[in-house]
């Protein structure tokens, strides 16, 4: 009886002691990247940025105290004696060329800028995916045959990646004509190559990998090893990458904006727009300009931070 | 008089946000001028980290070391970071474990051999040129010349070791480092490696110190053996009495789980149970009781003492050791 | 402040680059920058490239700025006014039809390469351009020759106009006699076009041994029109030297020039296309004076002491009807409600440049034929909704298109100017439809087919006439405006029958009068383009159509 | 070697071939021609008939591509339909403004964005590597055209240091020989001009830089972390050799691989920089060019254009594989 009670805590006392070591092996990949990205200050802020942008963008008309094409204050500016109202009550940000609240425009410019990114960004990604997916089947599973295919759609994308993205986008916007989902598309196309070349990538990579050997011993159907082994196991860039193009996809709209591209309707404001068309008045009424342009910035800082952080976070290589 | 000697070495790694986790954890031990001391144990268990702390390789931040390890007089932990620099390569030299990783892609071999003459021996351009052939030649690389300006990875993986080792013996320096030589190389190799390197310390009359988790190397090679667990030593005797009479239950083990000719047929291997990440804490007992067979309710109060419960400098950390059952049944 | 300026200059540019350079040239730059009063070039930046040397194969005003100063043509305009004055002729006069045309040359005028001018000469260039063959028939190529003169001897696109030339003849060694087959509007007027300027009978045969077509599918100009050399004209500056890589071309004064000659050395044309750079360019002092200063930069350039004179009003900006877009269109209570709820006044107050003006006929008040007693539409949202109201169409909703990335001389900021006329329509109840489109060609083309029921347009007057104008729309049935209204078409081609320029001016004020009437679309404003001097120039006198002769300016 | 560049040309020829298939579906499909673009209001249908007639644009895309086929072996891409000149003299015109100013960009990005990115590599945490990392975040996100905007108004028009716009002062007396300004001055003896070119470059490269700097300094920056880390460097400290050597040949020499292959395909969003900084400051190089064509439906330089960009891709490409096969020796052998 006794060495029945010794024995058992002897057991209790170890297991105890035990948990006082932490035991570190088996976290996955993903924890462990979630952890850095939690841990990561970098993420925060954009994660931050991010949340203010979207709430903006959501709300944004609601609280806009004017109406964004409304030229209330029509003859109280004279863009051309370069005379302008700057920051005064009730017009936070001035007024425009054409005596409407900057104010007001900003807000829902929020939400244009917004959809403008998000959309093109998912043209890029959808359609870039769809390129990536088949070369890097074909590549990986398609055998000689399947290498050719690979290598001839990877050409191209190497040379719409070396035709200047803004140049390929104003020849879009050209063939399209001028419309709010002219410059997605036109942005969007831009993104294609960069989907397509990293989706395929880290598809060879994967391809490459033990299980996926292990899947095709076991003679799998191609298609599901593609779509259960390789896909998810390849989805990580392209997540951080949405996330970097988000922040491109809106810059560039600005620059199709200057260069008389943008969205040429003047009841839905957007910040690229704004910024180009008070560009303009520079010198006349700088702040015009910065509004838009501290706007873009902002939100493009936020998704290039949050997206490099998940980036590092996923990549081991750069941990120290 | 011992050329180096370390006294209770303690390495932590201290990152933000998580626990510092003891890699070392108080290590003692000598090594005297053209002795092989060996470092045995399973991976994890502190023994590279232990040569890392003694070249001053670990990174500046998140690690903390204490104690103190005397080389020559100079304690290598606290010294200055130039003079540092100037004893590593020329009196106090490390041969790594994997020779491709370990050495520059882009760099040919030849350069990375000239620029330590350069920098500890002050040889330039020719001369340091047909120093490092000769050097390739005493290792027993053919055509030394020709390898100089070949690249690593246009090496075989013995010759790539050779290089390494070319290159710590450069400055025919007073101690050498080998943290699991032979290790990533197949077994004729292993066996030239290890041969070329009795040799140099013959010769030379250098000092090695051996860090391999293979017994064979250790049975081979080294005059005296630390047996590390947990960051800790064991049982630390000489090559011998280790292999004679295995005292820590972990020794033993480790002993006991390698196949051997001279045991009767049929009798099984004894693998030690579960792994090294089941342990506890050497403050709170031994760190090896959750695995031993034979550990007690003291084995789990504080850290067990160095003993000598067999042999003068037969030091075991062990509270009830494994002993001869003649003696066993007198204690009792 | 030059001073600092090239020292700073000087040591910024020495942290970039060797410094031994450095001192070599900013030396050289002091002499530049400090000396403004011996300076001695004169940089004037356009806004586009020219096209040719040759002005008889251009039509537009960046190729016309710089033929201007090279080449005369026999009449030519009052410096800075609109009215026709002797240029090469002294004098002219015509038969009552106006087909024979007399010119008296002005005697001892020499081209730049030593050749002297006469009548041979006068007849050497019409009927070197009335011969023309290929590609120099295309309009691309010869547009002016071919609205002045019709087509050639032999017309090769059975499309081409049908020549309205007949002959020039040299009557003495002073005096050329030019005939053409039926009375033109576009005659006198046309004489004084640069396009028709006259070259050295020496260039001429130069000319000729060039051909303007290529191989590859493009029209190739001739080398002789891309670079100096070859042309040479009579005005008061000779080319030197055409740089594409810095688009520079640059001019120097004809010592032998028959009148004054020109007070500046050395004349350089620039090109600058953002006019934001034009004006910084000024500022920062790159150039002496930019044409198409944009109407926001005028009171800033004027408040930093800088020079920007006022042009007469020589153009006309219009809101066009297309009413095969939008057959609502084909009811004038319709047209005249878009008229009335268009608040012109506010355009001209805040958006069109100094010196602007509310237009109230298709023709700016500078013309000869401008009417005093068109029917007014005065802005009144009211009146415009109840017009609808009576035409039953409350709900109008229409298409309008405007241009983007252009300017132009009458319409400085086309979306501007478009979201403030919405604006309006909106507030007479008509529902706009927005249609953003590029220029060119994509908006012109859209605007000439008739396909944008709204589309804002203009005209600049290529010489004082009034048929320049109204005949360039209203002459007949046109797509852009899709109307037949016959009364119309008959007052204003009645003016273009008669010979005598002074005879037409009353047939003019008819047809603006019926044009007002029937209100085919809106005249909005006439609006001089701005042009902008440094501070230490004395400019030219600046011209209603921009026919600036550089050899008037001079540095203060 | 020779094999590698041979090879390299010869894949070049489908990809031309494909390409310009492509691009020809794609012109057929832009509305309005050229004609409308060289009349501007003066147009009339007639008019853009007869000289789409002249142009031979009335014909099908086919017969109009096997026309540009015969002319591309006799490697003559056609004339600019808006300058009436030919396509190579007007590229040969452009291209050295545009290629001086990109590779004083790429220069700028290079001298500043690796040290820096190995410092912010070598003092990981430390305020260098954050200055460094979040300056080169805002120079991504920081709209081009913006930025050059605000260096024009603040450097040249407030503070008046640099010139506004253009490439020399005009009246400089400078002799073109290459067609690089600079390059000239040098080789003419004309430092003046050649200074003055610098002087004119300074701002726009600048503006140009911001994205390459910032691609360049990230580049370095984690290629350098991830050497740190690697066991060669810690064999090389174990030598006990001299800081100096250790950066130089063991991290440095091994980082850029990399940092190289980075910098080959920033060429295209340089092209795409230059299409906006020579907007803004009247550069007069290819960018801007390219834009008016496809403004003003150019087909021959748009085409000829594509065509050539693909050359400079593939050419660059080159480059940056023979750079790469000098550095690493392991590509060399293969």
């Amino acid at each position: 009886m006794t060495t029945v009670t010794k024995k058992a805590d002897k057991i209790d006392r170890l297991a105890e002691l035990m948990q006082t070591t932490e035991v570190t092996s088996g976290a996955s990949l993903w924890r462990e990247a979630m952890r850095r990205l939690r841990a990561s200050k970098m993420a925060a802020i954009g994660a931050v940025v991010i949340a203010a942008f979207v709430v903006i963008a959501l709300i944004g008309p609601w609280i806009a105290p004017y109406a964004p094409t409304a030229q209330t204050w029509r003859g109280d500016v004279f863009p051309n004696r370069g005379e302008f109202v700057g920051m005064r009550s009730g017009n936070w940000f001035g007024l425009d060329h054409l005596g409407r609240d900057v104010f007001s425009r900003w807000l829902v410019g929020a939400r244009q800028t917004l959809l403008v990114g998000v959309v093109s960004m998912l043209i890029g990604l959808v359609v870039g995916a769809l390129i990536g997916v088949c070369s890097g089947a074909a590549a990986t599973l398609g055998g000689r045959a399947g290498q050719r295919v690979d290598t001839v759609i990877m050409r191209f994308t190497d040379i719409m990646l070396s035709l200047p993205s803004l140049l390929l986008a104003v020849s879009v916007a050209a063939v399209l004509g001028q419309s709010l989902t002219t410059v997605m598309i036109a942005v969007g196309v831009v993104q294609i190559p960069v989907f397509a070349r990293l989706l395929r990538g880290s598809m060879l990579v994967q391809g490459g990998s033990d299980y996926v050997l292990a899947a095709k011993a076991l003679g799998l159907r191609k298609r599901r090893i593609v779509l259960t082994q390789i896909l998810p196991n390849s989805l990580s860039p392209v997540i951080v990458q949405a996330t970097l193009s988000l922040a491109t996809a809106i810059i560039e709209a600005a620059a199709l904006s200057y260069l008389g591209l943008g969205n040429p309707d003047p009841a839905i404001p957007e910040w690229g727009v704004m910024l180009a068309q008070a560009q303009r008045f520079f010198d006349n009424e700088p702040m015009m300009a910065v509004y838009p342009a501290v706007g873009i910035i902002i939100t493009a800082l936020g998704f290039t931070l949050l997206g490099e952080a998940m980036r590092e976070a996923l990549d081991p290589k750069l941990r120290g | 008089m011992a050329l180096l000697s370390v006294d209770e070495l303690s390495v932590t790694f201290t990152a933000k946000g998580r626990k510092d986790s003891i890699a070392v954890d108080g290590v003692s031990f000598d090594v005297a001028e053209g002795q092989v001391v060996g470092l045995v144990g399973e991976s994890g268990c502190g023994k590279s980290v232990t040569s890392l702390a003694l070249m001053g390789l670990l990174p500046a931040k998140g690690v903390r070391i204490g104690g103190r390890a005397v080389f020559d007089g100079q304690d290598l932990l606290t010294m200055s970071p130039q003079y540092r620099r100037d004893i590593r390569g020329s009196q106090l030299a490390m041969i790594f474990q994997d020779p491709l990783s370990s050495l520059n892609p882009v760099v040919p071999i030849g350069v990375q051999i000239t620029e330590i003459l350069e920098r500890h021996r002050g040889m330039k351009g020719e001369a340091a040129r047909k120093e490092a052939a000769h050097l390739l030649d005493r290792v027993g690389i053919p055509d030394p010349a020709r390898r100089l300006k070949e690249f690593p990875h246009q090496l075989s993986g013995g010759m790539r070791q050779r290089a390494l080792i070319a290159m710590a013996v450069a400055c025919a320096p007073r101690m050498l480092i080998a943290d699991e030589p032979t290790t990533a190389l197949d077994v004729t190799i292993q066996a030239q490696i290890l041969e070329l390197l009795k040799e140099l310390v013959d010769q030379e009359g250098t000092a090695l110190l051996m860090i391999t988790h293979d017994l064979g190397v250790v049975a081979g090679l080294c005059d005296e053996v630390n047996v590390l667990y947990a960051g800790r030593a064991v049982e630390s005797a000489g090559r011998r009495d280790l292999f004679t009479y295995p005292t820590h239950p972990y020794a033993h083990g480790l002993l006991g789980s390698i196949p051997r000719l001279d045991a009767p047929r049929g009798e099984p291997l004894r693998p030690i149970r579960g792994s090294i990440n089941d342990r506890i804490a050497w403050a709170d007992g031994c760190a090896f009781a959750p695995r031993c067979d034979r550990y007690t309710m003291e084995c789990l109060t504080g850290t067990p003492e160095l003993t000598e419960p067999r042999a003068a400098g037969h030091q075991v950390r062990c509270v009830n050791p494994v002993l001869p059952k003649s003696k066993a049944e007198v204690s009792a | 402040m030059r001073i600092t300026k090239s020292r700073v200059a000087r040591a910024i540019t020495a942290a970039v680059a060797v410094g031994l350079i450095a001192t070599g040239c900013s030396s050289e730059r002091d002499a530049d920058n400090e000396s403004g009063g011996d300076k001695d070039t004169f940089v004037f930046a356009g806004a586009g490239d020219p096209g040719s040397l040759d002005p008889a194969l251009a039509s537009d005003g960046e190729t016309f700025r710089v033929t201007r100063q090279a080449f005369e043509a026999l009449l030519e305009h009052e410096s800075g006014g609109t009215k026709l004055v002797g240029g090469l002729a002294e004098t002219w006069s015509s038969n009552d039809q106006g087909t024979v045309w007399t010119f008296n040359l002005r005697k001892g005028v020499k081209f730049h390469d030593g050749e002297a001018f006469n009548a041979a000469a006068v007849c050497a260039n019409y009927d070197h351009w009335f011969n023309w063959t290929g590609t120099y028939q295309s309009s691309a190529v010869s547009y002016y020759w071919q609205t002045i003169m019709g087509g050639f001897a032999k017309n090769e696109d059975k499309e081409a106009p049908e020549a309205n030339y007949k002959s020039c003849t040299a009557k003495d060694e002073n005096t050329a006699v030019i005939e053409v087959k039926k009375p033109s509007a576009n005659l006198p007027g046309g004489f004084s076009l640069n396009a028709l300027a006259i070259h050295s009978p020496k260039a001429i045969e130069a000319y000729k041994k060039q051909d303007a077509s290529a191989k590859g599918d493009a029209i190739t100009y001739p080398k002789y029109s891309q670079e100096a050399g070859t042309v040479a004209g009579t005005g008061p500056y000779k080319i030197k030297k055409w740089n594409k890589g810095n688009k520079e071309v640059t001019l120097e004064r004809f010592d032998d020039y028959w009148g004054e000659k020109a007070k500046i050395k050395n004349l350089v044309f620039r090109t600058i296309s953002d006019e934001q750079t034009r004006r910084q360019a000024l500022e920062a002092g790159d150039i002496d004076g930019y044409d198409l200063v944009a109407p926001a930069d005028v009171k800033t350039l004027e408040d930093k002491g800088f020079g920007v004179p006022t042009r007469g009003v020589f153009n006309l900006f219009y809101l066009g009807m297309s009413q095969s877009a939008n057959p609502a269109l084909k009811k004038k209570e319709v047209r005249q409600a878009i008229a009335q709820a268009i608040d012109k006044e506010n355009l001209v107050k805040t958006q069109l440049p100094e010196g602007g003006k509310v237009a109230d006929q298709f023709m700016p008040d500078t013309i000869a034929g401008y009417s005093k007693n068109v029917t007014k539409y005065p802005f009144d949202t009211a009146a415009a909704k109840g017009l609808l109201k009576k035409a039953g169409e409350e709900k109008l909703k229409i298409e309008f298109c405007y241009p983007t990335e252009v300017t132009r001389p009458y319409m400085p900021a086309p979306q501007d100017l478009f979201e403030l006329m919405k604006a309006d329509l909106e507030k007479a109840g008509i529902t706009v439809t927005p249609k953003a489109m590029k220029w060119a060609p994509d908006y012109l083309d859209a605007t000439e087919a008739g396909s944008c029921a709204l589309h804002m347009l203009g005209w600049t007057g290529d010489f004082n006439d009034g048929y320049n104008f109204i005949g360039t729309w209203f002459a007949g049935f046109d797509k852009q405006w899709g109307f037949k209204d016959q009364k119309v078409f008959d007052a204003v081609n009645a003016g273009s029958k008669l010979g005598k320029a002074e005879e037409r001016v009353a047939a003019y004020e008819k047809a603006n009068e019926a044009i007002m009437a029937y209100l085919p679309g809106v005249p909005i404003s006439s609006s001089p383009p701005a042009i902008a001097f440094g501070k230490n120039v004395n400019p030219p006198n600046v011209s209603p159509l921009t026919q600036e002769v550089f050899a008037e300016a001079s540095f203060k | 070697m020779l094999r590698l560049v041979v090879r390299r040309l010869l894949q070049l020829i489908p990809t031309l071939l494909g390409l310009s298939v492509l691009l020809f579906l794609w012109l057929d499909r832009l509305p309005g021609g050229p004609a409308s673009a060289i009349l501007g209001e003066k147009a009339t249908e007639a008019e853009v008939a007869r000289i789409n007639r002249a142009l031979g644009l009335d014909q099908p895309v086919y017969v109009q591509y096997w026309r540009f086929l015969k002319r591309i072996f006799e490697l003559d891409l056609g004339t600019s339909t808006q300058t009436g000149q030919p396509v190579w003299d007007e590229f040969a015109l452009k291209f050295p403004a545009t290629v001086e100013l990109s590779i004083a960009a790429i220069l700028i990005a290079v001298v500043i964005g690796i040290p820096l990115g190995y410092l912010a590599a070598k003092r990981r945490g430390g305020w260098i590597d954050v200055a460094s990392v979040s300056t080169s975040l805002v120079g991504i996100c920081i709209p081009v055209f913006f930025l050059a905007i605000l260096l024009r108004s603040v450097f040249s028009v407030q503070l008046g240091l640099f010139p506004a716009s253009g490439r020399l002062t005009t009246g400089i007396n400078a002799t073109e020989v290459t067609g690089f300004a600079v390059l000239d001055g040098l080789l003419t003896g004309e430092l003046d001009a050649s200074w003055d070119a610098i002087w004119h470059l300074i701002l726009p490269a600048v503006a140009l830089a911001s994205i390459p700097l910032a691609v360049i300094v990230r580049m370095t920056r984690a290629s350098v972390l991830e050497v740190l880390g690697e066991d060669y460097v810690r064999t090389a400290e174990s030598k006990g050799l001299e800081k100096r050597v250790v950066r130089g040949r063991h991290v440095l020499r091994n980082a850029l691989l990399p940092v190289i292959t980075a910098i080959g395909l920033l060429t295209g969003s340089l092209l795409s920089g230059a299409v906006l900084t020579e907007s803004v400051f009247d550069f007069g190089g290819i960018g801007s060019f390219i834009r008016t064509a496809i403004d003003g439906r150019d087909y021959p330089v748009l085409v000829g254009f594509i065509l050539f960009i693909a050359m400079v891709y593939v050419f660059i490409n080159l480059l940056v594989d023979i750079a790469y096969s000098i550095i690493d020796p392991r590509v060399r052998v293969h």
